[in-house]
């Protein structure tokens, strides 16, 4: 990435802003970590979002919980996103963005998870998260234990790593490189004479 | 000499045809050959004045018997060489030689039947013209026929329906 | 035929066929790849591949600056690429805490309107054109063609528009564009009332349409269905209703759902939806108000950091952006793009289970699909 | 000259070549075809005695074999659908459950 | 011998001719009627408004590679083509185009022949036609094909039943089977068919429509079900005989339903001499005139319809229009035995 020196590290880990001491939660996060003890780790508010952070051991237990109990009735999963934070353990997130079309509200979860662990899945929750799941995997690599149909979408069944990692190469591995690396640094090399011309 | 030359023109045809259905290896060819053996023999019911019989053949053989069996072979759609069983009990070289038994009674019927019967009176019918006049035998004389082969075919269809249903 | 025969106990079925139906298909609307499982012709399965036009928009994301982002968007959904502008835009400012001018909140309104209709009226051409009505696409295009040149006056492009910046717009309104804005609708009054002739009560189209890809209320939600797909199911859900953005809440709209959620009802909303749209796009040229176009912009876009969601109702559905920033670089950390497609197309194996061949490309049709989007 | 004769050679070789089909080959489908060449091998006959005898009931008895035939045909192939849907095979040699 | 063979075969050879042209400017009639239907032009670039432009689309079928597919079987595959196409030209061979006139003096027919069971053999050979369409698809080893030409055979076995059964109440009606009977038979009547078998009428424009695989019944080559339907995998000149067939068959039907109702090549009330002026226009111009008619209106119907799905077209076919039809066959017999009777009670 051009835009900032090299010698400053990747970033470790994205911003959870906490909310602020004058700003009290909803209440549907309040009963929320009633009900489900222990799973919210922290909860976190930025331009007007609500985040709970979560164990991802606890996953199904929140969103199931959201998903059920009438004050909250998230019942729409808008989005499955991740994001990759290479230098932290934990180095993803997984983040839910729910709905809810009764009370029109929304909240965000996030579960960290490190790149050996598998996540729940929640296509038993939301059967809307099927391809969204598939996506996360296709594109980070996550696993989701308990999903359906875990294949790749996105990209062919035979692709080599995950394209949306922050350690995968920008220009993809190639076929070239895979099969000859030399004719592969002399084409690039050619590219950017050109490129200067 | 029109005639003998359309004779032996569609009468090669025919047989050449009727020949290529049963020696065929492909079932798909076979049903093909069938079809234009059963146009030839229409062409020869038109050289023989038979104008109703010939569109009849047309009708209903190649556009439907023969429709229907395509449609079979298409449907069976054979994963497996039809005939690569055989019976060891079949006996392939008897036929033939029965066919060929058969051939020869019935050259010999026709070469004696020289001595042709007399021509009958023709029933008078009071129309003129091929297909009216059967068209009028049908409807007079052999209405009963006429019924009972409809009341045939009304019985093949529902037997057909009923047998190629999955559940019955 | 290589599908193996499935055997049933003892009775025995006549082949099943697979066919495939895409990429390479008229009627996928691009890209689609659709494996069915055919007895007869009624499909018995059906597996969904995409993936054909991955370009990888939101990797191209996270080494462009914000500002560069807002072109890739326009590769995304790109028969109502301003939609996609707009939805970015507001969502960087949420970030940023970009006070939006009203003038530019209104013209976003008319936009995302005018892209509306646009969109819609491929949707109705090809959809119709899937069942075989053909007129209808082109009398549709040809509708199309005046938003396009509308758009073409506003910022000189056709298709990928550019139409938004971070903070508002790019550029004033032309002089006059407003009149043409309102000859437009005018005209396009009278073309809904043709459209309508040749098919709300074609008694084919209706027995094309009627009780094809019935999907209710709560399936439709639960499947993750949004937009017009949503409502044809009886849902009343309309992100510009629900959660205001640019100038909805100063307008007056009505929502309209369907009833039986089939391929009629939804067809029903977006000819609703057509008249609603120019509804709006009336109120926001004549409510047009003065004053700046972009308000007030650091000269470095460097969002703090952080992350938020943000999602606007385009033609198809939900469009959502997430992005995260680290608060350090000139471009976006994490750009991540819910499409509506994308989710919208999850439903089809659901709908077309048990229809007949000739319903699929229907049904295709039926929820709106731009494979642009879905595979981003 | 052309004589009844002529056609009924034709009829008996055409006949002929339908019974060397059922005998021989163990398509039944083949096997069916093989009696439609039979029927038809009737109806030249019947046809050609139609045209000496001037008399129009040969054809009329033409057009019944060709009902007859339609029939046969239908019932006949709904029959080996049903078969080859039980059985998967339309060789005749394997069609002997009857047998025992 | 000019009466007997050089007649007939020019006969013969300005039919095919006339047809083929008339197939192949039917085609560009048909962009053009479509085009301008849809706001368009069509086809500008060949010669003035488009008028070379058969030309061009023959020459260049004709000089497009012709592929066979690897594993279709090579025979059947260059059969169907043929299977299709000449069933559809040898129709011609009964179609009354004019009565009998005096050319050079010689009293020539407009028709190249009249055999008392003309209409019998439309039937007969149309059915024929159906063989191209199956075998396409069998030959073709292809799945989009071979379902295509499944749906084609069915649905064209389906309709034949339904407008061989509507042709029946019109021969009641007309008491033959020949065509120019026919057409005379109305002649004497005094009235158009159309007027006597308004349903019969109806029936078969609904059959033409579904026998020549139109819209709104085109489900076997419904591109957008079926990419091109039974003939996806044909390229070249095996493509453009499909083509072809498919527009001779039409100009086939309108022909025909020309002949059975519309008063063939009779002018509008032959029998008035007051509307003898007519006249001016020979009958065969007449004949191509209403013909004309009639393909603009399956046109029409091109560009304005959506199309049916596979099933309910069955269930129209089968449960709509062959009852109707039978009903309106026992109809037409009934008030026929009742006028016979009349008629011989007077008498």
């Amino acid at each position: 990435m051009p835009d900032h020196p090299p010698t400053l590290a990747p970033p470790g880990g994205p911003a959870d802003q906490p909310p602020p001491a004058d700003l009290s939660a909803p209440r549907f996060l309040v009963s929320l970590q009633a009900a489900v003890p222990d799973a919210v780790v922290a909860l976190s508010h930025f331009v007007g979002d609500w985040t709970a952070i979560v164990a991802p051991a606890r996953l199904l237990d929140v969103v199931g919980w959201l998903a059920t109990a009438p004050e909250a009735a998230f019942d729409w999963c808008s989005d499955i996103t991740a994001t990759d934070w290479p230098p932290r353990p934990e180095r993803f997130d997984v983040i839910y963005c729910l709905y809810s079309t009764r009370h029109r509200h929304r909240i965000r979860v996030k579960a960290r998870v490190r790149d050996d662990e598998a996540i729940a899945s929640v296509t038993g929750v939301w059967p809307a998260a099927n391809w969204l799941e598939r996506e996360v995997f296709d594109m980070f690599g996550i696993r989701f234990s308990g999903h359906p149909d875990l294949r790749r979408i996105l990209m062919p069944d035979d692709w080599q790593g995950h394209p949306q990692r922050k350690d995968y190469p920008l220009e993809g591995p190639g076929e070239l490189l895979l099969e000859n690396p030399i004719d592969w640094l002399t084409l690039r090399q050619s590219r950017d004479e050109a490129d200067i011309e | 000499m029109g005639e003998v030359v359309g004779f032996y023109v569609l009468a090669t045809l025919i047989l050449v045809f009727a020949g290529l259905v049963i020696t065929a290896r492909n079932t798909t060819h076979s049903v093909l050959f069938l079809m234009m053996d059963f146009l030839s023999v229409a062409a020869l019911y038109v050289l023989l004045g038979a104008e109703f019989v010939a569109v009849i053949q047309i009708l209903v053989y190649a556009g439907g018997i023969v429709v229907l069996y395509l449609f079979v072979v298409m449907l069976v759609n054979l994963k497996r060489p039809p005939e690569s069983y055989r019976d060891p009990r079949r006996q392939g070289k008897l036929g033939v030689v029965l066919a060929a038994a058969v051939l020869v009674e019935m050259v010999a019927v026709a070469g004696y039947s020289r001595v042709a019967p007399a021509p009958v009176a023709a029933a008078v019918s009071p129309v003129v013209g091929n297909t009216e006049e059967v068209g009028w035998l049908l409807y007079t004389q052999y209405l009963i026929p006429f019924e009972l082969a409809s009341m045939l075919l009304l019985v093949a269809m529902v037997g057909a329906i009923l047998l190629s249903k999955r559940e019955l | 035929m290589e599908t193996p025969a499935v055997h049933h106990g003892a009775m025995f079925d006549t082949d099943e066929l697979v066919i495939n139906m895409g990429p390479q298909h008229p009627s996928t609307h691009g890209v689609l790849r659709v494996v069915l499982r055919l007895d007869g012709e009624t499909v018995v399965d059906a597996d969904v591949v995409i993936g054909y036009l991955h370009r990888g928009i939101e990797k191209l994301s996270e080494n462009r600056s914000y500002t560069q982002v807002i072109l890739l968007t326009d590769r995304m959904d790109y028969v109502a690429a301003a939609t996609n502008n707009v939805g970015y835009c507001e969502t960087v400012e949420k970030l940023m805490g970009i006070e939006v001018p009203r003038r530019a909140r209104y013209m976003r309104t008319l936009v995302c309107e005018l892209q509306r209709i646009a969109s819609h009226c491929l949707w109705l051409g090809t959809h119709a054109m899937d069942a075989g009505a053909m007129t209808v696409f082109l009398y549709a295009f040809r509708e199309r063609e005046l938003i396009l040149d509308l758009f073409e006056e506003y910022c000189g492009a056709r298709l990928t528009y550019n139409s938004m910046r971070i903070g508002g717009l790019p550029q004033e309104i032309p002089p006059g564009w407003d009149r043409k804005v309102r000859e437009f609708c005018t005209i396009m009054d009278g073309k809904l009332v043709e459209y309508e002739e040749l098919l709300t009560h074609n008694r084919i189209w209706r027995e094309r349409t009627k009780g094809i890809g019935v999907i209710d209320g709560a399936a439709a939600m639960a499947i993750g269905l949004s937009g017009p797909s949503l409502r044809g199911s009886g849902v009343p859900r309309d992100l510009r209703r629900d959660e205001p953005y640019a100038a909805y809440d100063e307008m007056d709209f009505d929502v309209p759902i369907g009833l039986a959620g089939d391929t009629y009802d939804r067809y029903l909303v977006r000819m609703e939806e057509f008249r609603q749209s120019l509804r709006i796009i009336r109120q926001a040229i004549d409510g047009m108000p003065e004053g700046p176009i972009v308000g007030r912009v650091p000269r470095l876009i460097k969002p703090p950091a952080g992350e938020t969601y943000h999602a606007i109702e385009s033609p198809k559905g939900e469009l959502g952006f997430f992005i995260v920033s680290d608060g350090r670089s000139m471009s976006p950390y994490r750009v991540r793009v819910r499409p509506p497609s994308f989710c919208n197309l999850q439903a089809l194996p659901q709908l077309i289970k048990g229809h007949l061949i000739a319903d699929v490309v229907v049904l295709i049709g039926s929820i709106d699909i731009v494979l642009g989007e879905v595979d981003r | 000259m052309i004589t009844e004769t002529h056609y009924l050679v034709l009829s008996a070789a055409l006949f002929a070549i339908g019974v060397v089909g059922v005998m021989v080959r163990r398509n039944i489908v083949v096997v069916f075809m093989s009696i439609e060449l039979m029927l038809n091998a009737v109806n030249i006959n019947l046809v050609a005695y139609s045209h000496h005898l001037q008399h129009t009931v040969g054809q009329v008895f033409a057009v019944f074999v060709i009902a007859v035939a339609a029939a046969e045909a239908a019932v006949g192939l709904a029959i080996l659908l049903a078969f080859y849907r039980n059985r998967e095979t339309v060789n005749i040699d394997d069609m002997n459950l009857m047998k025992w | 011998m000019v009466d007997a063979v050089v007649i007939p075969l020019l006969k013969i050879v300005i039919v095919l001719v006339a047809t083929l042209t008339a197939v192949s400017y039917m085609v560009l009639l048909e962009r053009k009627v479509i085009a301008w239907t849809q706001a368009r032009l069509g086809p500008m670039r060949v010669g003035p408004h488009g008028i070379l432009q058969p030309i061009a689309d023959a020459l260049k079928l004709m000089i497009k590679e012709d592929i066979t597919p690897a594993r279709a079987d090579r025979w059947v595959f260059t059969l169907a083509p043929i299977l299709a196409m000449v069933p559809a030209l040898i129709v011609y061979a009964v179609i009354p185009f004019g009565p009998a006139v005096e050319v050079f003096g010689r009293p020539v027919t407009l028709y190249i022949t009249d055999i008392n069971v003309g209409l019998l053999y439309v039937v007969s050979v149309t059915s024929v036609g159906v063989y191209g369409i199956i075998l396409a698809g069998y030959a073709s080893n292809s799945k989009y094909p071979m379902l295509a030409s499944l749906r084609a055979s069915a649905q064209l076995i389906s309709y034949e039943v339904a407008v061989t059964l509507t042709l029946v109440s019109v021969v009641l009606v007309a008491g033959t089977l020949s065509l120019v009977g026919i057409v005379e038979a109305q002649r004497e009547a005094h009235v158009w068919y159309l007027f006597a078998q308004p349903v019969a009428f109806a029936l078969i424009v609904i059959g033409g429509l579904a026998e020549t695989n139109r819209a709104p019944f085109d489900m076997p080559e419904a591109e957008q079900e079926l990419t091109g339907g039974f003939h996806t995998e044909y390229s070249g000149m095996r493509f453009a005989l499909f083509f072809l067939a498919e527009y001779a068959n039409m100009i086939v039907v309108s022909s025909v339903a020309t002949t059975l109702f519309l008063g063939g090549y009779l002018r509008p009330f032959p029998n008035v001499a007051a509307f003898g002026v007519l006249d001016i226009v020979p009958s065969w111009m007449w004949f191509l005139l209403k013909s004309f008619a009639f393909l603009y209106f399956f046109i029409w119907i091109r560009a304005t319809l959506p199309r049916y799905r596979y099933d309910q077209l069955m269930r129209l076919g089968w449960k709509v229009l062959i009852p109707i039809a039978i009903a309106n066959l026992v109809v037409t017999a009934i008030v026929r035995v009742l006028l016979v009777a009349r008629v011989g009670a007077d008498g």
